[in-house]
C-alpha cells in the first residue's frame, strides 16, 4: 500500500504537479509519425499531460505541436486549416506556424505587428523511429534526443503501435514490471500466439509456475529478474528492465522480435501504451509485420479508424467465458495487451493504493514506486536531473538465459543486458 | 511436447455484443472508485526484521522511528550459544534476547536484511527453519558493491530478494506490505 | 477580457442568480408547439434555466409547465398519465391539473381536502407563432405578451427550429452578434447554401473580406452595422440588431427569408439555439420550407427523434477535411448552424473570458456583454425593468443596404430596422 | 459573376464516423477546460487613449482611477502650436506636453473618444498619422444626440466605432481590451 500522498504524488501529472515537471523532464512519444502522413495534412488533436494540444506538419514539412485553443477567442485549432505554412482558426482567421508563433491577425494591420504579441504553448516534434516526441519541458534544459534501440534500428526491423488505455498511468505501467502474473493471466497465450509460440524457454514458464523474484537496482531503473527451475540445478532467468520514468522490456521468447512498453499519461485518468515489436539484427518477416497488425503479440485490434481497442470496458472486452473454461484464455479476454487493460482498467481510474494488500512477490513494484518517489523529491528539493535521460541509461536490453544457481544475474547478463549494435539478443 | 503442437485458433471478435448495465464500463468510473473496499478487508499482519549483520542493524535503527505494532525488529545477537541446529539468538529493541523459534509462531513474514556476508550461518537457520514452518521469506540487500557472495547467501534463504544500494528501500517496502 | 466575477455574473441562470432572475423577467421559448401536437398528447420534459419541468396539454387542451418531480417521493412525471384534466403520476396516483396544483391523492379521502395542500410550482405556456412561450418569473410582474414578428406572421410565412447546443448560452449567443467570423467561417456556404446565394449583396462580402464596423447603442440593445466597400465610393451595411437578453437577427440576402435567433439556457453547460426564418409580406416557398426542414441556412440536420444536432461533438461534426481544403466550407464543417456551433462548443461548456485576447473588431461583443452587466446589476439594485421587454424594442428588423459614404446607418435606415406590418424587408 | 454560378453539392452525412480518442467529445468537459491556457499566451499590449474635446476628458478623468499600467491616458492640448501638419501637441494626466509622434511609437491601439465635433482637427491628424504606422484605432462616440457630425468625423479616422449614450463603455472596452 501507499500513504494518499504519495499516491497522489506518483499518479498526479497535469501542468504544475511534482510528478507532471518530472515527466516534463524527458522526450516522450506524442504521436506516430503516420498520423502526420503529409505536409498540409490533417491536424490532430494530441492529450499529453492533462495539456490539450494540436500536432500539424505544415507546408514545409516542419512539425508542430502547440496548445489547441485559438488565443483569441478558445476556439478548437483542431478545426482550423493547415495551408500555407501555418494553422489558421476558421473562426476569425487568426493563423499560427508550427512553433505557436501568432502570423496572422487578418483584422488587424499586417504591419502593425499585432500578431507578434500572440503566442501559443509550442513543443518540439522530433521523428526517431516510428514516433514523434516532444519535450514539454524547459527549453533551456532540453536533454539529447532519445536512443531508444527499438527507434533507432533500421525501420524494416522495428514496428509500433499505440492504445488508449482507460486508467492512469501508474497501474498500467506497474503490469509491465510484474512478472508474476505471467503464468496465470497470459498461459494460455504462450500456447497460441504466433508471435510467443515455439519458444524453448516456455516450457519452463509453464512447468515452474512458481518463480523466484529478484529485484536489482540499476542507474536508470531496476532489472527484475524472475527465476525458474530448468534442467540440472540451473534456473531459467527472464529479466524485465525498467527505465525510468515507465519504459519497460519483455523478456524475449526464442528468436521472435523483443517487445516492451512505453506508458505515457494522457491525463491523470487515461494513459497512451505505447507498444513496439523490434529484432537488433534482421528484419521483421513478413508474417511477423502481419501478426503485429493483426493485433498478436503485445499488439490490439482497434475500433475501426481510432486507437482504442476493439475490446474495450463498453464491450466488456468482448469477454469469451467458453474460451474461458476451454482454457484457451485464462481469463476469457484474447490477446496479452488486452488481458492487461481490462484487468487495470477494472482496478478503476486511478487505483486507490491506500487500500491493497501487497504481497512480497510484488517487490518490483514497491522498488518502482520508491525510485519513483524519490527522484520526484529529489527534483522538487534541489532540481536533480531524474535517472533515464541519460542516454546510457536508456541503452538496455532484455534477456531470457538459463544461469548457474549462484550466479548474480545483472553480472553474468552484464552484457547481454547492454545494446550491443550488430548483436543479437540473448534469449532461450 | 512443443508448445506449438497445439492448434492455433485464432478467436473472432465481433460487434455485437451488448453493453451491459454491469459491464465494466460502469465498474471504473471515478465515482463509482469511491464506494470500493469500505471496510477493513486485510487482517492486520505481524512481520519480523531480522537484521543480520551490524550494517544491517544500523540500517534498522534508522527508520524504527515509526511506529509500526505489528513488526518486530530483530538482530542477530553477537553470541549465539550452541542450543540447537534450528535456533537463533536474537535481541530485541530492548536489548531483550529473543529465540528464532519463538519469534517465527505467529509470524506471517519474515524480512532478512543484510549489507554484508557476515550472518551466513544465521541466514542459513531462519531461511530453513522459516521453509519448514511456511512463513514467507524476504530478503534485501543493501549494498553498493556486486555482492556476489551476499547474493548466494540470501538466494536458497528468500522467497524474493531486492538489491539496492540505498537504505531507504527497507521503509518503503515495510510500509508497502502493511509490515 | 472580462473578471472572472462578470464572467459568473452573465453566463450562470439557475434559480437565484443575477442572470437567472433577470432571464426570468422576460417571456421565453419554452418548447415547439408540434412538440405537444394534441389532447393528452404525451407529456415532454423541459430544462430551462436550470430548473427541470415537464409540459403537458390537457383533455381540455390547457398548456401546463410545472416541476417534473411529484411531490409525494419525486418520482418523474414524465412518466405520467395525462388523461382527465391532469397529469397523474403512476407511482402512488397523485394527479396535477396544468397550473401544477394537485387534484387527487388516492390514498387520502377526497374529504380531507388533503390534496389541496400540495401544489407544484407551475408556469404558464402561451402559443404564439410556433413557439409555446413561457414566464418563469413572478406573476404579478409578467410583461406583455411577445410581439416579435417572426412568431406573429401567418404561418405560411415563417418557420422554427431548435436544435440542443452544448455550451453555455451566452458564448452561443455572441457567435449571433459576431459579424466579423462571417468572412471567414462561412465563406464556403455563401456560394452554396440555397437560403444564402444569389443576393447581389454576396458579391461585397466576398469582395472585401475586412468590414469595419460600428457599434449602436439602442433602448432594447445594440445595432451592429459591418460595411464593406460598395461602388461609388459607398458603403454596404449589413446591420445586425441584438434584443436584451438574447435575440439576434441576421441580416437579410436578396429577398430570402430573414432568420435569427433565440439563446436560451438549458443550464450552464447547455443551451437551446432557437432559428426562425419569415418573410415580411409573402409566403415561404414550398422549396425554401424543404430547405429549412433539411437543415440549410440556419437551420440543421437531427439525430433521428431529438433534437440533437446529427453532426455533434461525439462524431466531430462529421467533418471533412476535403471540403476543406476544396474551399467548399472553410473549416470542413457542412452548414452555418454547426459551423457556429462545433466552434462554440470546442471553446467549453463555460468559455473562460478572463482568458481570451479581444481585438477592436470585437466591441460588439465587448458592448453587449457590458449592456447585460449593467442591466443585471440595476435590477439587483434598484429592480430595474431590463431593456428588451418593452414591446417597441421588440419590434426590429435586420437590414442590407448600400448608403452614401458619411450616413449614419442607423438614422439612414430608422424604418427599415423597425416592424412596419405590409411593408417587406430592406435587402439587397 | 454571380455567386449561384457556382453548381450547388449536397454534402452527405453519414453516421459511419468513429468517435476519436481525440474527438470533440473529450474536448468540452467541464473538467478538462481548467487546464487551458495555464500561461500568459499574449505579450502586454501598450494603449493611447485620447479624448478629442472637453467633455470627452472630463469622462476620461472619471475612470482613471483604476491604474492601468500599459495605457496612456491623453488629451488634445487646447493650443496647438503649427509644429508639422503630421502632428498634435497632446497633455499627460500630469499636465505634461507630449507629443503625437512620440506617444505613437510603440502604441498598439488608439482610443479616441468623442462626444462632439470640436476635436475635429486632431482626429483627423491622429487618424491619418496612426493608419501611415499601421496602429489601429478604435472610436467612442458618447453623446444622446444623433451625432451625424461627429460619426462623419470619426468614421473615416478609426477602424471600428461604437455610439453609446453611456460613458462607462469606455472602462468596459479598455478592459476587455486589456489596454
Amino acid at each position: 500500500m501507499l500513504t494518499k500522498e504519495v499516491n497522489d504524488l506518483l499518479t498526479q501529472t497535469t501542468p504544475g504537479t511534482p510528478m507532471g515537471s518530472m515527466f516534463r523532464k524527458y522526450w516522450i512519444p506524442a504521436l506516430l509519425a503516420s498520423e502526420l502522413p503529409a505536409n498540409d495534412s490533417a491536424p490532430v488533436r494530441v492529450k499529453l499531460l492533462g495539456e490539450r494540444l494540436v500536432a500539424f506538419r505544415d507546408s514545409e514539412g516542419r512539425y508542430g505541436l502547440i496548445d489547441e485553443f485559438c488565443a483569441h477567442r478558445g476556439v478548437s485549432l483542431w478545426f482550423g486549416r493547415n495551408e500555407e505554412g501555418g494553422l489558421r482558426c476558421p473562426y476569425h482567421g487568426w493563423k499560427y506556424d508550427h512553433t505557436g508563433q501568432c502570423i496572422d491577425v487578418p483584422s488587424e494591420a499586417a504591419e502593425s505587428g499585432f500578431c507578434q504579441k500572440i503566442k501559443l504553448t509550442g513543443y518540439p516534434l522530433v521523428k526517431i523511429g516510428d514516433i514523434l516526441w516532444t519535450h514539454m519541458g524547459d527549453k533551456a534544459e532540453r536533454p539529447p534526443l532519445p536512443v531508444w534501440e527499438f527507434c533507432t534500428v533500421p525501420e524494416e526491423q522495428t514496428f509500433t503501435s499505440k492504445r488508449w488505455q482507460e486508467c492512469n498511468w501508474l497501474q498500467a505501467m506497474e503490469g509491465g514490471i510484474d512478472s508474476s502474473h505471467v503464468s496465470f493471466l497470459h498461459s494460455g497465450s504462450l500456447k497460441t500466439d504466433p508471435l510467443f509460440r515455439g519458444a524453448a524457454g516456455n516450457k519452463y514458464n509453464q512447468q515452474d509456475r512458481k518463480p523466484v523474484f529478484e529485484v536489482v537496482d540499476a542507474p536508470g531503473g531496476l532489472f527484475i529478474g524472475a527465476r525458474r527451475n530448468a534442467e540440472d540445478g540451473q534456473y531459467y532467468w527472464r529479466i524485465t528492465p525498467w527505465v525510468m520514468p515507465s519504459f519497460t522490456m519483455v523478456p524475449p521468447r526464442g528468436d521472435h522480435p523483443m517487445h516492451g512498453h512505453f506508458w505515457i499519461p494522457i491525463d491523470d485518468e487515461n494513459c497512451w501504451a505505447w507498444s513496439f515489436d523490434y529484432h537488433p539484427t534482421r528484419a521483421l518477416s513478413a508474417e511477423e509485420r502481419q501478426s503485429m497488425i493483426d493485433g498478436y503479440g503485445v499488439h490490439n485490434q482497434y475500433v475501426p479508424g481510432t486507437f482504442r481497442p476493439l475490446q474495450n470496458k463498453d464491450n466488456d472486452y468482448l469477454m469469451d467465458r467458453e474460451a474461458q473454461r476451454r482454457g484457451e484464455t485464462y481469463s476469457g479476454v484474447w490477446g496479452i495487451a488486452m488481458q492487461d487493460a481490462s484487468l487495470q482498467e477494472s482496478m478503476g481510474p486511478i487505483v486507490d493504493r491506500t487500500k491493497e494488500n501487497l504481497v512480497s512477490t510484488d517487490n518490483g513494484i514497491i522498488m518502482a514506486r520508491n525510485r519513483l518517489r524519490r527522484a520526484v523529491q529529489a527534483l522538487v528539493k534541489s532540481g536533480a536531473t531524474p535517472p533515464g535521460i541519460d542516454p546510457a541509461h536508456q541503452k538496455v536490453r532484455s534477456v531470457a538465459a538459463v544461469l548457474p544457481a549462484d550466479a548474480p544475474f545483472v553480472e553474468a547478463c552484464r552484457e547481454d543486458l547492454t545494446v550491443r549494435p550488430g548483436v543479437k539478443q540473448t534469449s532461450v | 511436447m512443443h508448445d506449438d503442437d497445439t492448434p492455433f485458433r485464432t478467436p473472432v471478435p465481433t460487434f455485437d455484443r451488448p453493453t451491459l448495465l454491469s459491464s465494466c464500463a460502469q465498474a471504473t468510473t471515478a465515482e463509482e472508485a469511491r464506494f470500493r473496499v469500505q471496510y477493513p478487508n486485510a487482517a492486520p499482519r505481524s512481520s519480523r526484521i531480522v537484521a543480520l549483520d551490524d550494517g544491517a542493524a544500523r540500517m534498522m535503527d534508522d527508520i524504527i522511528a515509526e511506529p509500526r505494532p505489528a513488526a518486530h525488529f530483530l538482530k542477530v545477537a553477537p553470541r549465539q550459544p550452541d542450543i540447537s541446529p534450528n535456533e537463533v539468538v536474537l535481541l530485541r529493541l530492548d536489548g531483550d534476547e529473543a529465540l528464532l523459534s519463538t519469534e517465527l509462531a505467529g509470524a506471517d513474514v519474515v524480512v532478512l536484511i543484510a549489507t554484508s556476508a557476515q550472518g551466513r550461518r544465521a541466514a542459513e537457520i531462519i531461511g530453513r527453519v522459516a521453509r519448514a514452518a511456511s512463513v514467507t521469506t524476504a530478503g534485501l540487500i543493501v549494498t553498493a558493491d556486486a555482492a556476489d557472495d551476499v547474493v548466494r547467501m540470501m538466494r536458497p534463504v528468500t522467497g524474493v530478494l531486492v538489491v539496492s544500494p540505498d537504505a531507504d528501500h527497507l521503509a518503503a517496502m515495510l510500509s508497502a506490505l502493511r509490515a
